[in-house]
């Protein structure tokens, strides 16, 4: 690109933002009529139907109440971080997105068919993402009301647990890649075959996080309505309980994206489909437009199936079995990639599913990691006087 | 794009150090004192990231990776200190800390 | 390498057997490792090792620093072992933490980069904040407070004045450093001699030269006994032999910091004698004394390192010892841990004639009578300084020890007046305390009628040409 | 032998506290009479000869000791009034061990100080020297001693550390190798720098002299001591300032102290009939004494800073000898506060209670006062002779001090001693068994060295010809 | 770049705030506590196990993001990066185990 055109280009990427932007509304907005739609029809009954055909409308009508309801403003609230909050989530998760390329360069009219690129993508991307944790714990807090505050607390805890988890899963695979940018992950799975195979492993770790991170079930304690009523969204209404809402499912889409381009080839569709239709694996939005439509599919599906877990059990899942599972994964890629990196790559992805196979094997034994009720009484405990970490 | 002297990163880095420096020496409050440092911290990371690409030189970028750590931990301890002091007094500014005199 | 890898893995078994041990094994497997560390030591000695391209560097300055860091950190362990309990700190993680810290500054003292420097200064910093805080006390954690929030100012200031120099020199290394110090471009002078004032600055902070001292006091006295020696001796030295490294290697050419040095140790000795000379608490005595003697040993700093060099080193020792033993003495004579009111001393000699005549004699070591070590050690501060040409500062801080005699001799001299009331003092079982305290006392004698047992290992001038490295 | 000499007596006051306490007595006092027979043997062979081994050799710091004739004559009436004073102490006080200790301890450094030959050494003795004082102080002393605790050692440091300053400088710009007398004597400090060090030096020994400005320490130092009087003795002793200068002054000095002689000698005789003036009024033996001994080392420092052989001679026989029956006057105000249980001027009527007492008081005044026959007259002639060659109108007024000294002597002895006892007072019993010891000895060694006073001349007289004559003939 | 992205997720925000309606509040506008009056300040002290898990991650995450630069350049390193690794992690997970014993992970 020449210097003398900046500004054309700075316009193409505004352009481009708000493309992305309004797509992921979109997205969002039926997401929400799908999901619905779904999870009815999994429970056998019908969902929305009403408002257009076949409900399609839906979306649509809940936006123009949230735009035209009023906006509390609670009296305890503090206003400025208050109102602040929901615009950090939901511009972290918008910006997250723009990130992720859906096409080969040059292939969106001659444009690169992604916002903003990195050489360090993933690092970015994950770092983007975590910023939303802000938005949810200021909003919690600001809120100054008890149920908010804890519900904020408890998904910023939970987030931050679970980021790590997510971050120590992808190591393996950037170790394998050796580079941190998009490109280059979705060019290396373009000759080496997908990384879901070598790290199938990591995927495992990286799929639970990432339904933690973006607070759906089986990990939405956050907003149980159970415990603490919803959690930290229990101040907001109108728009700014819908732009929460928004960041969370334009979270699911970043994270279905990511999955598929970290490890199922991204842009790139199945190399054999070549030979039927020339070029047809390179054809941009298409492929990743499929691979995301499956996993939030995949996200609804487990909303539908597993029961929420306890917030005890919930920390305890990442901070002892994901943490060290991921930590192990590292490992023991990295043992074999300095000692074993001649013996090609397939081996890796067995030892990977020797492990998961082990992992589920033995999941009686993992579940008591994590499950168990550490319930120990007072008396037990070495006397309060033995300071943790400087309490 | 064109490039940015490493000047005006210094300059900027400066400026942060002695914004950190004021609310260090006007501010009351533990957790104010800190976010200057914190700030400070910042100004300095700065100003390696910037003198690093002047020198061409990866060693300013490690060090960098190596204040924030120090960031952090320093981060971690002081709120648990801060923490445990608030606490006990339902305070952290600093001028109430005055039992030990002398 | 290998003692920092030693007491680097004594602090992780403390941290671990914390859990199976009982915290005297703990203390007890520490200071085995400190002793390990020490023999490694000795046996590096004159090798000048060097590891990780220069980072790291076993030269005779680094391992006479760290043998005096290891002294230190036995002697506040030996204390630990019997007063932690009264003092509230009887935690495993006291003995891994006060390891961690011995780790950082072993790294300081082997340091031949800024960088390595810096780890080592902030895990020694960190490690300190939380032992400061570690009692359960509003005293403990008021005192942290402080520490922590001027440490941090320093650990910053201190940080942005290495941004600085590596921009105007390109390089961390301390031999990097002289090298293009040596010659200096015009442009680049400024911001190198901006950079060694904040350096300067965030030393300042470590050491509590006198305008950044101001958590001193409350830190020394408000912090338990044992921490409160652990923080005025050990970090203490570890803050000096960074200074060493920086300000005697490798800036040594830079231009303008010996001039604000020579104010600030002005204003240290002034501030931190002074300010002694009117307090009624022994314990907050003792850190007022330590700002005093942090001035002389700046002094030491300011001199041409192949004089001042050898000085500092012998003084860092003498004041480890001495100051050592005087906590010691207190930690195990004291029934709270505010330590003692002066008037708590009087008549101490007819209660604990053995433990006032130790005192007696740290004090006056620290005083700087003769033939204690005390004195051969201001003795080699003032001579390196003079011969460095600083007469008019040697004059100011020569009065200054007047008026640091005055306030060590007041308690030392009270100790030794009659009086009737019954005795305040802690009467339990203290051997290891004593044994520290007797370390102190022994070595501060010994080291001041045959001060070449220490001054003539690191007096050679050869090993200080290449402070920065080679 | 030297070593012995010198460190005998440290020694012993360290294994004095493993010695039982009822032996103690005999073994301080074993211990300082086999220090003072070394000294005596030393005399028969004629002192001691030079020994130097390199201390901190890096530096430059020497362990250089000698005993020549002026080292050896101090040294052994430091011996002689060290036993004298365990004697006392053994008497006096009860359970005496750590007074016995301080004294020994104390006697170490006064031999250290006069057997050094290199200043750093010199230093460290003078400093050693000041503990023990401080403890007797601090262990003894009355209850305003904590505020002459502080003078006393606030003054001393504030000369001594200004003294180490010019110590280190003479080294550096002299460009001498080591510390050690001679190397500095081969390697002199010239010009107006010779000047300031000498400043610098001066001001450690002018405390210590004590000359006028500087003497503030020295009667709060006295009068705030046990009664007994055993820690003035020593206090008496560790008045070497004039010693210092002579040593090191003189030689590494000389041109500083000729141009500052004119002031120096005037401020010396003025102390000394400043001093003389004061003590007339005061009526506090210990006090009295104080300023008597003040007044005394007015007149020492005249003879040195006089420069002249003659009086320098006599300025060192004073300085010898005025320890002796000053130390022996403190014991026998001791004494007196033992009997009536005051040290006023004021008591009255003891000579006819305690006759030998009074006598043996009297003699020793005498000496104080300079009565020909007597110690001190040898020494106080010597130097107003010499510093009448130098400048006659100073010598005029020192030698006016001796008059003084008669009439302050005179009426404090009479008020005590001969005025009436008023009725109803103690009855003070006279000298028992060992208190003729205590007083006798010096009073002995007065008359005797009064009459006879060859033999000490004969170990000052070389010395300082030596010393005038290395300054190019003397003045 | 990155900046106008999320520039035009806040603009968008931003819009539609201001479109909606501000009609009068409510004096009912207090903090939800399931019907309750509110007691107290919403801004209670929470849980001192909160403060420690942010404290934990800000260390693993530090952890985690030491290993970035280590995980993109590790083919080209080799064995050393491989033991490099090794080290690191066994100080780590000296800190895992310490906090693992310590019962910070327990959430009762």
């Amino acid at each position: 690109m020449p210097d003398t055109a900046w500004w054309l280009d700075l316009l193409w990427t505004v352009v481009k933002g708000v493309l992305v932007a309004l797509a992921l509304l979109t997205t969002f907005a039926y997401m929400t009529l799908i999901e619905r739609r779904l999870l009815a029809r999994m429970q056998i009954r019908w969902g929305p139907n009403r408002v257009g055909p076949m409900g399609l409308l839906q979306p649509l009508a809940d936006a123009i109440k949230s735009i035209f309801k009023e906006d509390l403003r609670i009296t305890k609230a503090d206003q400025l971080v208050y109102t602040l909050a929901p615009l950090i989530a939901i511009t972290c998760a918008l910006t997250a997105f723009g990130g992720i390329p859906a096409g080969p360069a040059g292939s969106f009219f001659g444009l690169n068919p992604w916002v903003y690129s990195l050489d360090v993508g993933v690092i970015g991307l994950l770092a983007i993402t975590s910023m939303g944790v802000y938005g949810i714990f200021l909003g919690g807090w600001a809120s100054g009301s008890k149920y908010p505050l804890l519900g904020g607390l408890r998904s910023a805890a939970q987030i931050i647990s679970y980021e790590l988890g997510m971050g120590l899963s992808i190591l393996g695979l950037l170790m394998l890649v050796g580079s941190a940018s998009f490109q280059s992950i979705i060019g290396w799975q373009a000759t080496n075959g997908w990384l879901i195979v070598f790290q199938v492993f990591a995927f495992a770790t990286f799929l639970v996080s990432s339904f933690a991170e973006v607070n759906r079930t089986p990990f939405d304690l956050p907003e149980a309505e159970q415990e603490l009523v919803a959690g930290y969204l229990t101040e907001y209404s109108a728009i700014k309980w819908a732009l929460f809402q928004m960041a969370e499912y334009v979270n699911m889409i970043t994270a279905s994206a990511l999955m598929a381009t970290l490890f199922f080839g991204g842009y790139k569709g199945p190399v054999f489909l070549d030979g039927l239709i020339p070029g047809i694996s390179n054809w941009p939005f298409i492929w990743l437009i499929l691979k995301i439509a499956f996993f939030l599919f995949l996200f609804i599906w487990v909303r539908a199936t597993l029961p929420r877990l306890r917030y005890d059990q919930l920390m305890r899942f990442g901070w002892k079995l994901i943490f060290p599972l991921s930590l192990a994964n590292t490992v023991i890629t990295g043992f074999y990639l300095t000692y074993f990196r001649g013996a090609g790559l397939w081996p890796l992805g067995i030892l990977g599913l020797i492990g998961l196979v082990l992992l589920i094997v033995m999941s009686d034994r993992a579940r008591r990691l994590w499950n168990t009720p550490t319930h120990r009484p007072d008396a037990e405990r070495p006397a309060a006087s033995r300071p943790v970490g400087g309490d | 794009m064109a490039e940015v002297p490493t000047a005006y990163y210094i300059a900027l880095s400066g400026i942060l150090f002695a914004l950190g420096m004021i609310g260090v020496l006007t501010r009351r409050t533990a957790v104010m004192v800190f976010l200057s440092v914190e700030l400070m911290l910042n100004a300095a990371n700065l100003s390696l990231v910037a003198f690093a690409r002047a020198w061409g030189d990866l060693v300013g970028q490690t060090a960098v990776f190596i204040v924030m750590t120090l960031a952090a931990a320093e981060v971690a301890i002081g709120l648990a200190i801060i923490v445990a002091i608030f606490r006990k007094r339902e305070t952290t500014n600093v001028d109430d800390l005055a039992s030990l005199k002398g | 390498m290998l003692p920092i890898l030693i007491t680097l893995l004594g602090a992780i078994a403390a941290t671990l057997l914390g859990f199976f041990l009982p915290r005297r094994a703990i203390t007890v497997i520490s200071m085995v490792t400190l002793v390990l560390s020490g023999v490694s030591m000795v046996t590096l000695w004159n090798g000048g090792l060097t590891s990780f391209n220069g980072s790291l560097q076993a030269d005779n300055v680094a391992l006479s620093i760290g043998l005096i860091i290891l002294l230190g950190s036995l002697m506040t362990l030996l204390v630990s072992f019997d007063t932690a309990a009264r003092a509230k700190l009887a935690f495993p993680e006291f003995d891994a933490l006060l390891l961690y810290a011995v780790t950082g500054t072993l790294l300081i003292a082997f340091s031949g980069d800024l960088v390595t420097m810096l780890i080592g200064l902030e895990v020694m910093s960190l490690s300190g904040y939380v032992i400061a805080t570690l009692q359960n006390s509003r005293r403990a954690e008021e005192a942290g407070m402080k520490y922590f929030l001027l440490g941090a100012v320093g650990s910053a200031t201190l940080i942005y004045g290495i941004a600085l120099v590596y921009g105007a020199t390109g390089t961390f290394s301390y031999v990097g450093i002289r090298d293009a110090t040596a010659g200096l471009q015009v442009e680049n002078i400024s911001l190198l001699v901006v950079g060694a004032l904040l350096l300067l600055c965030g030393f300042g902070f470590k050491v509590a030269l006198a305008p950044f001292h101001q958590w001193t006091p409350d830190l020394y006295s408000g912090a338990p006994t044992v921490v409160g020696l652990f923080l005025s001796t050990v970090v203490k030295v570890a803050a000096f032999a960074g200074m060493l490294r920086v300000f005697g290697g490798a800036m040594q050419n830079v231009p303008a910091w010996a001039s604000v040095m020579q104010i600030l140790i002005i204003a240290t000795i002034v501030i931190g004698n002074l300010g002694a000379l009117f307090q009624t608490n022994f314990k907050r005595l003792m850190a007022y004394s330590a700002v005093a003697h942090t001035g002389f040993l700046a002094l030491a700093l300011l001199a041409n390192p192949a004089t001042g060099g050898p000085a500092l080193t012998y003084y860092l020792l003498v004041y480890t010892l001495m100051t050592a033993g005087a906590f010691a003495v207190l930690a195990a004579l004291q029934r709270t841990e505010e330590g003692f009111s002066l008037d708590d001393m009087r008549g101490l000699f007819y209660r604990h004639p053995a433990y006032a005549v130790a005192l007696a004699v740290c004090l006056a070591s620290l005083a700087g009578l003769p033939p204690f070590a005390g004195f051969m050690g201001k003795y080699l501060a003032f001579q390196a300084a003079f011969q460095a040409g600083y007469v008019g500062l040697t004059l100011i801080a020569a009065m200054g020890s007047v008026a640091a005699l005055i306030y060590y001799l007041r308690p030392a001299m009270l100790m030794f007046m009659h009086d009737r009331t019954p005795a305040r003092e802690y009467p339990g079982e203290r051997t290891p305390t004593t044994a520290a305290v007797v370390l102190g006392v022994v070595g501060v004698t010994v080291l001041g009628v045959l001060p070449n047992l220490a001054y003539g290992l690191v007096a050679n001038p050869a090993i200080w040409t290449v402070l920065a490295g080679r | 032998m030297i070593h012995f000499f010198i460190f005998l007596p440290v020694l012993a006051s360290l294994l004095i506290f493993l010695v039982p306490v009822r032996w103690r007595e005999e073994f301080a006092g074993a211990a300082a009479g086999l220090t003072l027979a070394g000294g005596l043997w030393s005399w028969s062979v004629g002192g001691l000869s030079y020994y130097s081994v390199p201390w901190i050799p890096a530096l430059g710091v020497t362990y250089s000791v000698q005993m020549d004739g002026v080292s050896l004559l101090l040294g052994i009436v430091t011996a002689f009034m060290t036993l004298i004073a365990i004697i006392y102490a053994g008497k006096r006080i009860p359970n005496p061990g750590t007074m016995l200790s301080l004294i020994l301890m104390m006697e170490t450094g006064l031999l250290g100080i006069y057997a050094a030959r290199d200043l750093v050494l010199f230093y460290v003795f003078f400093e050693d020297a000041l503990i023990p004082a401080l403890l007797m102080l601090a262990i003894y002393g009355k209850a305003n001693r904590m505020a002459a605790l502080v003078k006393f050692a606030a003054y001393t440091l504030f000369g001594s550390l200004l003294m180490l300053i010019s110590i280190i400088g003479l080294k550096y710009y002299g460009g001498s190798p080591t510390f050690a007398l001679v190397d500095l004597q081969a390697h002199p400090v010239t010009g107006t720098l010779q000047t300031w060090l000498f400043l610098g030096f001066l001001a450690a020994m002018a405390v210590k002299l004590p000359l006028f400005p500087m003497h503030a320490w020295l009667p709060d130092f006295h009068a705030q001591n046990h009664d007994s009087g055993v820690a003035d003795v020593m206090g008496t002793l560790y008045k070497v300032g004039a010693y210092g200068l002579f040593r090191f002054a003189v030689v590494l000095f000389p041109d500083a102290m000729l141009e500052l002689r004119p002031i120096l000698m005037g401020l010396a005789a003025f102390t000394a009939l400043y001093a003389a003036w004061i003590a007339f009024s005061q009526t506090d033996w210990k006090r009295l004494l104080a300023y008597a001994g003040l007044s005394h080392m007015g007149f020492v420092g005249l003879g040195i800073f006089s420069m002249n052989e003659t009086a320098m001679i006599g300025a060192l026989f004073l300085l010898a000898f005025q320890n002796i029956y000053t130390g022996a006057l403190f014991l026998a105000a001791g004494m007196l506060q033992e009997r009536v249980g005051s040290l006023s001027t004021k008591v009255g009527g003891i000579m006819t209670q305690a006759g030998a007492l009074s006598g043996m008081t009297m003699t020793l005044w005498f000496a104080s006062i300079g009565v020909p026959g007597l110690v001190g007259f040898v020494g106080e002639f010597s130097i107003l002779l010499g510093a009448y060659q130098v400048s006659p109108w100073l010598a005029f007024i020192a030698g006016l001090t001796t008059i003084a000294a008669a009439a302050y002597g005179l009426t404090a002895f009479q008020t005590t001693y001969w005025q009436v006892r008023p009725a109803g007072a103690v009855l003070a019993h006279d000298l028992r068994d060992l208190d003729w010891l205590i007083l006798g000895a010096p009073i002995a060694v007065s008359i005797f060295f009064g009459v006879y006073s060859g033999p000490a001349l004969a170990l000052v007289q070389p010395v300082v010809r030596t010393w005038m004559a290395g300054l190019g003939g003397g003045l | 770049m990155l900046l106008i992205a999320g520039g035009i997720g806040v603009l968008a925000v931003v819009v539609s705030i201001l479109l909606g309606p501000k009609k009068p509040s409510f004096s009912k506008l207090m903090p939800y506590e399931s019907g309750n009056d509110p007691e107290g300040t919403g801004r209670e002290r929470f849980p001192v196990h909160f403060y420690l898990v942010a404290m934990l991650f800000i260390v693993f995450d530090i952890e985690t993001a030491f290993f970035y630069p280590l995980a993109v350049a590790y083919q080209k390193v080799g064995a050393f990066a491989f033991w490099e690794m090794i080290t690191f992690l066994i100080l780590v997970l000296v800190g895992y185990f310490y906090i693992l014993k310590k019962g910070v992970l327990e959430w009762n």
